[in-house]
C-alpha cells in the first residue's frame, strides 16, 4: 500500500500558496470590473476574455493541482480546451463572413 | 454574358466527371489489386508468407498523392462554386417565399406573384429566398440546373441560374418540412422573351384591375373577396395591430377597435388613404406594393374591427377618390429590363430606322 | 486479482492488490480516477462550451444589443458573487490541503464554509433572477416580447446559461456535503483521498464557468 | 446461455455461466457480460429499425400512396434513422466488442470503472425504453436530426425521443471515458503503445470523439427542449435565434459521430486482415496514426452538411477544403490493409469476405463522399437520395458490415462454439447482392434529382424504386440467413478452441469463451499482435 500512498499525495502545497493564488484571482476580478467602466466598444469583451482566461489558468493550474499532475492530465487538458477553441474559431468562419 | 447558367451545369457536371473517373480507376484498381492477391497468394499457392513490416517511401506515396488528387478535386468544386455564389448584377430577381407547403414567387414589376415559376430564356435569374419568421426550413431545388439553397426563417439567402432553352422544369424542396414535404412541387417555366411579356401582361392586368366604386365600397364583391383580406392583414398589420386589432405590438401602434382620435380619419376610404401614403411621423408606413383592390380590402378589414360609430363614405366620395388616384385605368408598370438587352434593342430600332 | 491488478502506479510499476481474489473490487488507482474525472471534465466544458459558442455567434449578430441587456444586470451582484465562488473555491481547495496533513477536523470546517458560500451564491442569485421577474423580464412575459431581437436572445442566454450554472453549484454543494459524510465516516482518509479530490475538481469546475460568465453578462454593456 | 457447458471441449466455466440467473447478469461488473448484454439490445434493435427499414422501401415500391400517409411516413424514417444511429451504429462495435475484447486485447482484467460500465448499459436500455415510450405515444416526425425550426413546431411529442438521445448521449461519453482511462492505466506494463493491437486504437480514438463532441449535440437537443417548453428562443428567429447555428452544434456533434461509427469498424477490418493472410499488418504506425488523424480531422469538417443552409460562403470553402482533407488517412488505411494482402499465405474464411465486402463497399462510400465534400458537385446532390446511398454504403455497408464480420471474427471467442461456414458464405452472398441492388439505384436517382425525405415520388423515379426495394428484400434474406447461422450455432456449434483463427493477439491466449477471470497472472508481451512468425522464430532459436 505504501506505493498507492506515494501515488496519491503529491506535493503538499503550503496552505498560503493557495491564499495567494485567491488574492491574485480576487485583484483580477477587481481588474476586469473597473476595466469595464473604460469605454473600449467591443475591445471590452476582448479584454474581459483575456482576463478571465488568466483567472482560469490560474485556478486550473493551482485548485485543480494540474500543476502538480503528470504531464498526460496537462495533454488531455490541451485536447479538451484546443477542441473547444478549434469548434469556435470554425464557427466564426460562418458568422464573420454573413 | 460573362457568366452564363450553363456555365454552372457544365462546370458542376465536369467537376462530377472529374470526381467519378478518378475514383472510378482507383476503385476499380483496387479491387482488382484485392482479387490479384486473393488468388496469386492464396494458401494453396502460398503457404508461407512473407515477412514484410512495411515501407517508408510507399507510405509517404500514398500519402502525397491522394493529397494532391483532394486539393485538385477541391479546386473544381469551387470553380462552379465560384460561379454559383456570384450572380451578375444584371440578373432579374425574383423573390421566394418557402412555406408549408406552397411556393410563391414574387416578381420585381408591381407586385406579381405566382406559384410556379416563369422566367425568360437567355436572361439570368437571380432567386432571392426566404421563410416566413413562424414556419420551417424549406429548401429550393432545381436539378436541372444544379443549383439548390435552403429558406431560413427570418433570413435572406440567395441562388441564380438561367435558362439556355425554353422548356419546363422540377422544382423541389429538398429540406424535410414535415407532412407534405414530399408534395411541396412546383414547376420552372422557362418561356421566350415574348411568351413571358405577354405572361407577365396577363398577370399584371389581373392584378391591376380598374377599380370601380361600387364594387370597391361593397366588402362582399367579388373584386374584394378575390384579395384576400384576413391573409393580407395577418402579413403586413398583425405585427404591429395584432391579430384581433387590437393594437399595442409596438409603441403607438392604433387600436382598431375604438375610434378616437383617428389622425386621417376612419372611414373606409381614409383607411385606403393612409395605406396608400402612410402617416407622417409615425412607423405606419405606406404599402404601395399592394394593388389598389388589396387596399379596399384590407381597409374594409381594417374597419370590421369596430362594426359601431364609424363614418360612411358616399359611392360619390369613392368615385371621386378613384379620379384623384388615377384607379380607373391599368398603371403603367415599369419593367425590369437588363440594360445590355435594351441596348440591342435600341440598337435593333436604329437598325430599322 | 493479479491479473488486472496490473495497475502502472506513478512509477510504471504494478501495484499488488489490496483483495486477492475479489475480482469485482477494483484495486485503488487514484491516478486512474483522476483522469476518469478529468475527462468527465472535459465534457462539462464542452457542454458548456456549445452555449457559449452560441453566446459569441449572437454577440456577433446583435452587438450592441448585447450590451444595452448587459446593463440591466448588476453588476454589483454578479461581481458580489464571483467573489463568493472564488472563495469558496479557496476554502474547497484548503480543505483537501488540510485533508492531506491529515486535519480532518480543519477539513470539515472548511467544507462547511465552502457549502454556505454555495447557498450564499445561490441567495444572490435568486434575488437576482427574482429582480428581473418582479420587472417582468422572464421568457414567454409580455415585456420580454417587446424588447429587440438581440436583447431577448441576450435575456435568453442569460437565464439558460446562469440556470445551468445554478445547477452545477446545487449538484457540486450535494456532492460536498456528501464526501463530508463520507470524511466524517472515515471513509474518505488521508490514503483514500481521492473521491474528495474528484468533488473538489467539479467544484473548481464550477468556478471556471463562472469565471467566464460574470464578464460575458455583466461587464459588456 | 448456460446450455453452453454440455459439449465437451469446452471450457467447464466460463464468464458466462460461473455464474447464473437474470439477476447475475442485470448486476454484473464483467465486462465481457456487459458486452453480451448490449449484443443482446442491439441486435433486436437493429432487426426492428431494419423491419421499420422494410417498410419505407415497401411503400416506396410504387409512386403514389401505397399504405402510408406523409406523416405516417415521416415517423417511420425518423425511427429508423434514431434508432439505427443512437440504439444500434454508435453503440455497435464499441459497446459490444470493445467491451469485450479491449480489456482482453491490453491484458487486464476489466475496464477501469466496472461499475460505470455497467452504467452505461442501464443509461443506454433508459434511452431504449423512453425511445420505445416515444414510439407507443405515436412517434416523431422529425427525421433523426431534429432541426430547428420544425422540431419546435411539429405536433409530435418531442420531449420523450430528446431525453432518450440525450441518455444515450450520456451512455457513450462514460463508456468513452471509461475507455480512454483504461487504455491509459490498464495495459499490461510490458504493451507499450504501439503494441497495442490496432482495433484498440481504433477503440482509442473513437472514445475520445465522444468524450468531446457528444456533450454538444446533448445540450443542445436539452436547448431545443427548453425552447419548445419553457418558452426561451436559443435558436427561435422570431425572438432573435439563428435556425443555423442548431445545425452548427448538432453536427459539431453528429459528423464526427460518423467516425465513432467507422473507426472501430476499421480497427475490426485491421484484425481480421492480417489473421487470414497471416502477415503483420503493413505499416502499423500509419494506420494507428490514421485513427488519430481521422478522428481529429473529421471533428473539423463539420459544415459540409450544411453546405445549402445559407451559412457564408467563405465557411463553405473552408469546410469543404478540410473535408477533402479527412480523405487522406482513411486512403492510407485502405491501402495499407492492401499492401498487407500482398504475398501473404490467404484463406478465405466468412470474417475475411466479410473485410473484403467492407472494402468494397466503404471504398464505394468513401468515394461518394468526394461528391459531397466538392462544393459544386454537394450543391446538386445534397439532400437528395444520393446522399441516402452514400451515407449507406459509410454506415451500413462499412459499419454494419464489420459489425458483422466481427460476430463472425470473434463469435467462436464469446461463445466458445463454431457457426456453420457454408450458410456463411450464402448470408454473405445475399447481403452483398441486395446491398448494391438496393442502394445504386439511389445514387442515379438522387444524380437525376430525387430529393431525400419524400414519402412519393414522381413518376419518372419509379424504376429505380422499385429495384431499390427489389433489392431491400435480398439484403434482408441475407441478415437473415447470417442472424439464423449464429443462433444455431449459438446452441449447438461445434468448440472452437482457444484460437480457432490462429490469431497473435492477447486474447488468442484465453480460452474460449474466457473465464470471468481471464488473466491469472499479468500477461507478459513475448511477440506483436501480429507477430505471426513467432512461433517459428522461437523454435529457431530454441
Amino acid at each position: 500500500m505504501d506505493s498507492t500512498h506515494s501515488a496519491d499525495s503529491h506535493h503538499l502545497i503550503p496552505y498560503r500558496a493557495y491564499v495567494a493564488v485567491w488574492l491574485a484571482l480576487v485583484s483580477l476580478t477587481g481588474v476586469t470590473v473597473g476595466v469595464s467602466y473604460l469605454d473600449l466598444k467591443h475591445a471590452a469583451i476582448l479584454v474581459a476574455v483575456v482576463i478571465a482566461t488568466v483567472k482560469c489558468v490560474l485556478v486550473i493550474l493551482y485548485f485543480m493541482h494540474i500543476r502538480y499532475e503528470r504531464p498526460v492530465f496537462t495533454w488531455i487538458l490541451v485536447t479538451g480546451f484546443g477542441s473547444f477553441g478549434i469548434f469556435l474559431l470554425l464557427t466564426f468562419a460562418d458568422y464573420f463572413y454573413r | 454574358m460573362l457568366l452564363a447558367s450553363r456555365d454552372i451545369v457544365q462546370k458542376t457536371d465536369e467537376a462530377w466527371y472529374w470526381l467519378a473517373g478518378i475514383s472510378g480507376v482507383l476503385f476499380v484498381g483496387i479491387m482488382a489489386t484485392l482479387v490479384y492477391f486473393v488468388f496469386k497468394y492464396s494458401r494453396k499457392r502460398h503457404p508461407q508468407a512473407a515477412d514484410i513490416h512495411g515501407n517508408l517511401k510507399l507510405e509517404v506515396t500514398w500519402i502525397i498523392l491522394p493529397t494532391i488528387i483532394s486539393v485538385f478535386l477541391f479546386y473544381k468544386g469551387y470553380e462552379g462554386f465560384l460561379l454559383m455564389r456570384n450572380p451578375p448584377e444584371n440578373a432579374y430577381e425574383i423573390d421566394v417565399e418557402a412555406r408549408q407547403w406552397a411556393w410563391t414567387f414574387r416578381y420585381p414589376e408591381g407586385g406579381v406573384t405566382s406559384s410556379e415559376l416563369y422566367v425568360p430564356v437567355n436572361r439570368p435569374i437571380k432567386l432571392n429566398l426566404t421563410t416566413p419568421i413562424d414556419d420551417v426550413l424549406h429548401s429550393l431545388y432545381i436539378p436541372a440546373f444544379r443549383v439548390k439553397e435552403d429558406c431560413v426563417p427570418g433570413m435572406w439567402t440567395y441562388m441564380w441560374f438561367e435558362g439556355d432553352k425554353v422548356g419546363t422544369h422540377n422544382i423541389f424542396c429538398a429540406e424535410f418540412c414535415g407532412q407534405d414535404h414530399a408534395k411541396m412541387l412546383s414547376l420552372l417555366h422557362v418561356l421566350s422573351q415574348d411568351d413571358y411579356n405577354e405572361w407577365l401582361d396577363k398577370k399584371i392586368a389581373d392584378r391591376f384591375k380598374p377599380v370601380e366604386a361600387a364594387g370597391a365600397m361593397n366588402p362582399d364583391s367579388d373584386e374584394i373577396n378575390a384579395c384576400d383580406a384576413p391573409r393580407l392583414y395577418k402579413t403586413y398589420c398583425a405585427s404591429c395591430h395584432g391579430a384581433d386589432g387590437q393594437g399595442g405590438m409596438v409603441e403607438g401602434a392604433r387600436d382598431f377597435r375604438k375610434l378616437e382620435k383617428w389622425k386621417q380619419g376612419t372611414s373606409i376610404l381614409d383607411i385606403f388613404k393612409t395605406l396608400t401614403k402612410g402617416v407622417d411621423g409615425t412607423q405606419m408606413r405606406a404599402f404601395p406594393n399592394l394593388s389598389p383592390w388589396d387596399r379596399f380590402a384590407v381597409a374594409h378589414y381594417v374597419a370590421s374591427f369596430a362594426q359601431k360609430g364609424r363614418t360612411d363614405s358616399t359611392l360619390e366620395d369613392c368615385a371621386q377618390l378613384i379620379a384623384e388616384y388615377k384607379l380607373d385605368k391599368p398603371p403603367v408598370v415599369e419593367r425590369v429590363f437588363p440594360i445590355d438587352a435594351a441596348m440591342e434593342e435600341m440598337a435593333a430600332e436604329a437598325a430599322n430606322r | 486479482m493479479s491479473g488486472s491488478a496490473a495497475i502502472p502506479d506513478d512509477a510504471g510499476h504494478p501495484v499488488p492488490d489490496a483483495h486477492p481474489g475479489h475480482h469485482d473490487i477494483m484495486p485503488y488507482d487514484p491516478v486512474g480516477a483522476r483522469m476518469g474525472m478529468w475527462l468527465f471534465l472535459l465534457t462539462e466544458l464542452l457542454l458548456f462550451g456549445a452555449m457559449f459558442i452560441a453566446f459569441c455567434m449572437y454577440y456577433i449578430q446583435h452587438g450592441w444589443r448585447f450590451s444595452l441587456g448587459s446593463q440591466e444586470l448588476s453588476t454589483a451582484m454578479g461581481g458580489a458573487n464571483t467573489l463568493v465562488l472564488l472563495t469558496s473555491s479557496l476554502t474547497m481547495a484548503l480543505a483537501i490541503a488540510a485533508m492531506q496533513r491529515r486535519n480532518t477536523r480543519l477539513s470539515q470546517q472548511l467544507m462547511n464554509a465552502t457549502i454556505v458560500c454555495a447557498v450564499g451564491f445561490l441567495v444572490v442569485k435568486a434575488f437576482e433572477w427574482g429582480g428581473k421577474f418582479a420587472h417582468g423580464l422572464y421568457p414567454t412575459s409580455d415585456h420580454m416580447a417587446e424588447l429587440s431581437q438581440g436583447e431577448q436572445i441576450f435575456y435568453s442566454l442569460y437565464f439558460v446559461m446562469t440556470g445551468f450554472h445554478a445547477l452545477h453549484v446545487i449538484i457540486g454543494g450535494v456532492l460536498i456535503l456528501w464526501v463530508k459524510r463520507r470524511v466524517t465516516k472515515g471513509l474518505v482518509t488521508t490514503d483514500r483521498l481521492v473521491m474528495m479530490e474528484n468533488v473538489g475538481l467539479y467544484w473548481h469546475l464550477v468556478d471556471l464557468v463562472w469565471i467566464f460568465l460574470f464578464p460575458l453578462f455583466y461587464l459588456i454593456g | 446461455m448456460s446450455s453452453a457447458d454440455t459439449a465437451p471441449a469446452l471450457p467447464k466455466l466460463s464468464y458466462l455461466n460461473e455464474q447464473k440467473g437474470l439477476k447475475s447478469w442485470l448486476t454484473t461488473v464483467d465486462h465481457k457480460r456487459i458486452g453480451i448484454m448490449y449484443l443482446v439490445m442491439i441486435l433486436i434493435f437493429f432487426v426492428v429499425a431494419m423491419l421499420l427499414g422494410l417498410a419505407m422501401r415497401l411503400e416506396l415500391l410504387h409512386s403514389g400512396k401505397q399504405f402510408m400517409e406523409g406523416t405516417t411516413y415521416n415517423t417511420v424514417m425518423t425511427l429508423h434513422g434514431v434508432i439505427m444511429i443512437f440504439l444500434f451504429i454508435i453503440p455497435g462495435i464499441p459497446a459490444v466488442f470493445g467491451n469485450f475484447f479491449l480489456p482482453i486485447m491490453i491484458g487486464a482484467n476489466d475496464v477501469l470503472f466496472p461499475r460505470l460500465n455497467l452504467a452505461s448499459w442501464y443509461f443506454y436500455m433508459a434511452g431504449a425504453v423512453l425511445a420505445l415510450i416515444s414510439v407507443a405515444l405515436g412517434g416523431v416526425d422529425t427525421g433523426w436530426t431534429f432541426y430547428v425550426p420544425y422540431s419546435g413546431a411539429t405536433d409530435a411529442n418531442l420531449l420523450i425521443p430528446l431525453l432518450a438521445a440525450f441518455l444515450l448521449g450520456w451512455s457513450s461519453i462514460l463508456t468513452g471515458i471509461n475507455f480512454v482511462a483504461t487504455v491509459h492505466r490498464l495495459r499490461t506494463p510490458s504493451m507499450g503503445w504501439f503494441d497495442m493491437p490496432l482495433f484498440v486504437w481504433g477503440l482509442y480514438a473513437t472514445a475520445w470523439i465522444a468524450i468531446i463532441a457528444t456533450p454538444v449535440v446533448g445540450i443542445t437537443l436539452v436547448l431545443v427542449l427548453i425552447e419548445r417548453f419553457m418558452g426561451i428562443g436559443i435558436f427561435d428567429a422570431a425572438k432573435g435565434g439563428d435556425p443555423i447555428l442548431f445545425q452548427h452544434l448538432f453536427w459539431i456533434y453528429s459528423h464526427p459521430a460518423v467516425y465513432v461509427m467507422v473507426l472501430p469498424a476499421m480497427g475490426v477490418v485491421s484484425e481480421i486482415i492480417p489473421v487470414f493472410s497471416r502477415k503483420r499488418i503493413f505499416g502499423y504506425k500509419f494506420i494507428a496514426i490514421s485513427s488519430l488523424l481521422i478522428a481529429g480531422i473529421g471533428s473539423l469538417v463539420w459544415a459540409h452538411h450544411m453546405n445549402t443552409s445559407g451559412m457564408a460562403n467563405w465557411g463553405r470553402v473552408l469546410f469543404s477544403f478540410l473535408t477533402f482533407l479527412v480523405s487522406v488517412p482513411s486512403a492510407v488505411k485502405v491501402f495499407n490493409w492492401l499492401a498487407t494482402l500482398y504475398k501473404g499465405s490467404i484463406k478465405v474464411d466468412p470474417p475475411l469476405l466479410f473485410a473484403f465486402a467492407f472494402l468494397f463497399l466503404f471504398s464505394i462510400g468513401g468515394f461518394t463522399g468526394l461528391t459531397h465534400a466538392s462544393l459544386s458537385t454537394d450543391i446538386h446532390i445534397h439532400d437528395t437520395s444520393y446522399v441516402v446511398a452514400h451515407f449507406h454504403y459509410t454506415m451500413f455497408g462499412g459499419v454494419g458490415t464489420m459489425f458483422f464480420g466481427a460476430m463472425y471474427f470473434w463469435f467462436p471467442k464469446m461463445f466458445g462454439r463454431m457457426y456453420k461456414r457454408s450458410t456463411a458464405f450464402v448470408g454473405i452472398t445475399l447481403f452483398f447482392i441486395g446491398f448494391n441492388c438496393l442502394y445504386i439505384p439511389l445514387f442515379l436517382a438522387g444524380l437525376n434529382g430525387m430529393p431525400r425525405r419524400y414519402a412519393d415520388y414522381l413518376p419518372e423515379y419509379a424504376s429505380y424504386h422499385a429495384w431499390s426495394t427489389v433489392g431491400s428484400w435480398i439484403l434482408a434474406a441475407g441478415i437473415l440467413t447470417m442472424c439464423v447461422n449464429l443462433l444455431q450455432g449459438v446452441r449447438k456449434g461445434k468448440p472452437a478452441g482457444p484460437n480457432p483463427w490462429g490469431g497473435s493477439t492477447l486474447d488468442c491466449d484465453v480460452p474460449s469463451p474466457p473465464p470471468t477471470h481471464q488473466f491469472e497472472h499479468v500477461p507478459e508481451m513475448t511477440h506483436g499482435p501480429y507477430d505471426y512468425h513467432h512461433h517459428t522464430t522461437e523454435e529457431v532459436t530454441a
